[in-house]
């Protein structure tokens, strides 16, 4: 199974600031390994970030996130102590969910 | 430890450290040159007469073209500047010519923003110098063998240790010195 | 990766040469500054915490008694006093070095086991790697003091000092060639001098360090085994003496410098 | 009530990771075609769009990119690469409460303009960023 996301999620102000670093290979299908064969498209097509049962942001993501993909955005409604939780799902259907409890700024 | 005791001790320590990879290269590495062994004695600062004598003997290896024919084709020239590849241990393929990987250490032409400045830039070289037989054999043995002129420069002898062909290295004086060529617009 | 010319923009744009260069470099500066606020290496430390408080091994035994130099289980600030002599091994041993005899001698591996991956690929994730990060990340903020006080650690440095300067291969390269002065660049890379105690503590400090060429961290035994690569010299022995000699050759200049790493490069 | 939930953005049951990927989109090579994947007929470019990102990459796996949009009623913003294989980098919802402001890395085959769109109100808004990749180590 995929390791566990970093997340942080801190106030900055009224607004709850999250970063998350994702481990994954984000293979693109066009690479090719050292015997020439062509690795297989791997990669992660959707992120979903919820607080308190509410979307607060969803991804597509196609090839071309970066391996190891990182993220920051913003949200209003949070406090310190509550919990934000995040999803993805890749085209092999793998999938990983983490969340982080949100601290003060 | 003395200094001549560290070398022998650095000697052996250094060919201990190549017993899993390719033995032809270990081989290669683990006896260097008269050239090399001198400049890692004096840690590229030779005395006068020592740098004098490698002067003289790198200057007797060059092998000048017998056509007579030094000036090659710049965008030849421009693409093994560029190219780095060649004589790593992951570098199997032996259709594939030598890059020199001249933009590692030179500023050549300007359109390339990605250059080393190990070495001196070499922007407008022809433009300053011009471009007839005289400076065409001066950047022909440069490249051929940069000590024949600096003891234990640091550039790689690309002629004298056939890193590149002589054909190469006319495409290479070419980039310098061709008045067409980006380096001299 | 495609690579494709720029048509001669700049020269056209900006009224001198010497402005184009700073600017290149100021934008190079904001790249990784942009980078910064997120460094995969810490999922490698997450990942590397995780493997050596786990039992594994044919003694299925953790690592977390394994004795970095500040005693057994002392894994904060341990980073920063390596390389150093160890009389149960009675050599000088970097990190990655002594990782592997604690999954020796507490875990049971065979030595050619545990230094079997100790650099990833795609897709084949390395164990020393996320170790590395690990251990490297308990002591930042930590100054450097290799202690260089044992003779063995001594007799290092002078190996070390020795190889530092070998020219050999068929581009005549030692580590000279590239480290041996301030403010150069090999393309837009700028070069540590690393016998400057300036360089030197900022720089080499912050190994391992996620390389994003290369989509994962990379050791300091990486570090050299790529230098030599480039140096058209073999493939380097994994944690081999030589290895060891010039990290605390490069350790003696560095010492006093503050541990931040695992850092985050090109 | 469920009106209202609804536009609060509540998650219903079952709805939670009912994941969807636009396929069509995401396999376009244009960025014209992305455009008309994602839904728009077409993008007026605005000034309220603001793409940081540096001028030049050291290396092309991994370049920051954050997106910012002072448009009202912002609802998505995603990001084309021009000159890669695939122009559709990522799209994301932004829903109320949410900052339309994201950062994220992406790869550049090459030296490319970005674009930068945004839905907001339905309608469609872009910025465009040139950024250079250069070579950077020995090359290969």
């Amino acid at each position: 199974m995929a390791d566990p996301m970093r997340i942080r999620a801190s106030m900055a102000g009224d607004k709850v600031e999250v970063r998350v670093l994702m481990s994954h290979e984000m293979e693109t299908g066009l690479r090719k390994d050292a015997k020439g064969a062509v690795v297989p498209a791997h990669f992660i097509q959707n992120v979903t970030v919820t607080h308190a049962g509410k979307t607060v942001l969803s991804a597509q993501w196609g090839t071309s996130i970066s391996k190891n993909p990182f993220m920051h955005f913003r949200f209003k409604g949070g406090k310190p102590g509550e919990k934000v939780t995040i999803s993805w799902v890749d085209n092999k259907g793998e999938r990983r969910t983490d969340e982080v409890v949100i601290s003060g700024g | 430890m003395r200094d001549d005791q560290a070398r022998q001790r650095a000697e052996r320590v250094f060919r201990e450290a190549f017993t899993h990879g390719n033995r032809q290269m270990a081989a290669k590495v683990e006896v260097q040159d008269e050239v090399q062994a001198q400049c890692t004695r004096y840690r590229n600062e030779p005395p006068k007469d020592i740098a004098a004598a490698i002067e003289r003997s790198q200057a007797a290896s060059i092998r000048y073209p017998a056509s007579g024919k030094m000036l090659g084709d710049w965008r030849e020239g421009e693409r093994i500047a560029q190219d780095g590849y060649g004589m790593r241990f992951t570098d199997p393929d032996t259709k594939r010519p030598n890059g020199g990987g001249c933009y590692n250490c030179h500023r050549i032409s300007p359109a390339e923003i990605s250059y080393g400045t190990i070495g001196p830039s070499l922007h407008r070289f022809g433009a300053l110098r011009g471009t007839g037989e005289a400076i065409q054999r001066y950047v022909f043995g440069k490249v051929y063998d940069s000590q024949a002129s600096t003891a234990c420069s640091q550039m790689p002898r690309f002629g004298h240790n056939g890193v590149l062909t002589e054909e190469q290295i006319t495409h290479l004086v070419a980039l310098l010195l061709d008045p067409d060529s980006p380096v001299n617009k | 990766m495609p690579y494709r010319l720029l048509a001669g923009l700049l020269a056209a744009v900006l009224p001198c040469v010497g402005m184009a260069q700073q600017d290149t470099q100021k934008e190079i500066e904001r790249y990784r500054q942009l980078l910064a606020e997120g460094n995969p290496a810490d999922l490698f430390e997450a990942r590397g915490e995780e493997l050596w408080k786990t039992p594994r091994g044919p003694k299925n035994t953790s690592l977390e008694r394994c004795d970095l130099g500040l005693g057994a289980g002392v894994v904060k600030g341990a980073y920063a006093q390596l390389p150093r002599y160890f009389p149960d091994t009675d050599r000088v041993q970097d990190l990655e070095s002594r990782i592997v005899t604690c999954m020796v001698t507490l875990q049971g591996f065979k030595p050619e086991d545990a230094m079997k991956n100790p650099f990833s690929a795609p897709g084949r994730p390395s164990d020393m790697e996320a170790l590395a990060s690990y251990v490297a990340a308990e002591s930042k903020g930590v100054k450097l003091a290799a202690p260089l006080r044992h003779p063995k650690e001594i007799e290092a440095f002078q190996i070390g000092e020795q190889l530092f300067y070998r020219r050999a291969g068929p581009h005549d390269f030692s580590c000279v060639s590239c480290h041996g002065e301030n403010g150069k660049r090999i393309r837009l890379q700028e070069l540590p001098k690393l016998t400057d105690p300036h360089d030197a503590q900022r720089i080499f400090t912050t190994w391992p360090a996620y390389r994003v060429s290369q989509g994962t961290v990379r050791t300091m035994q990486h570090r050299l085994y790529d230098c030599y690569w480039q140096m058209r010299h073999p493939q380097m022995d994994y944690a081999s003496e030589a290895s060891i000699a010039l990290e605390v050759f490069m350790a003696k200049y560095a010492n006093g410098g503050e541990i931040q790493a695992p850092g985050l490069k090109r | 009530m469920l009106a209202l939930a609804a536009a609060a953005g509540l998650v219903r049951p079952g709805e939670a990771f009912a994941q969807q990927w636009n396929k069509a989109a995401f396999e376009t090579k244009s960025v014209a075609d992305t455009l008309k994947a994602l839904g728009g007929s077409g993008s007026t470019e605005s000034a309220q769009i603001q793409i940081t990102a540096p001028d030049i990459a050291e290396n092309g796996a991994v370049v920051p990119i954050t997106i910012e949009s002072g448009i009202a009623r912002t609802q998505t913003i995603a990001i084309l690469i021009e000159k890669n294989p695939n122009t559709l980098s990522a799209n994301f919802e932004i829903p109320e409460g949410t900052d339309p402001f994201v950062t994220t890395r992406v790869k550049m085959a090459e030296t490319s303009n970005i674009y930068a769109v945004v839905r907001a109100d339905g309608k469609y808004f872009h910025a465009a960023k040139e950024i250079k990749v250069t070579l950077g180590g020995c090359g290969g």
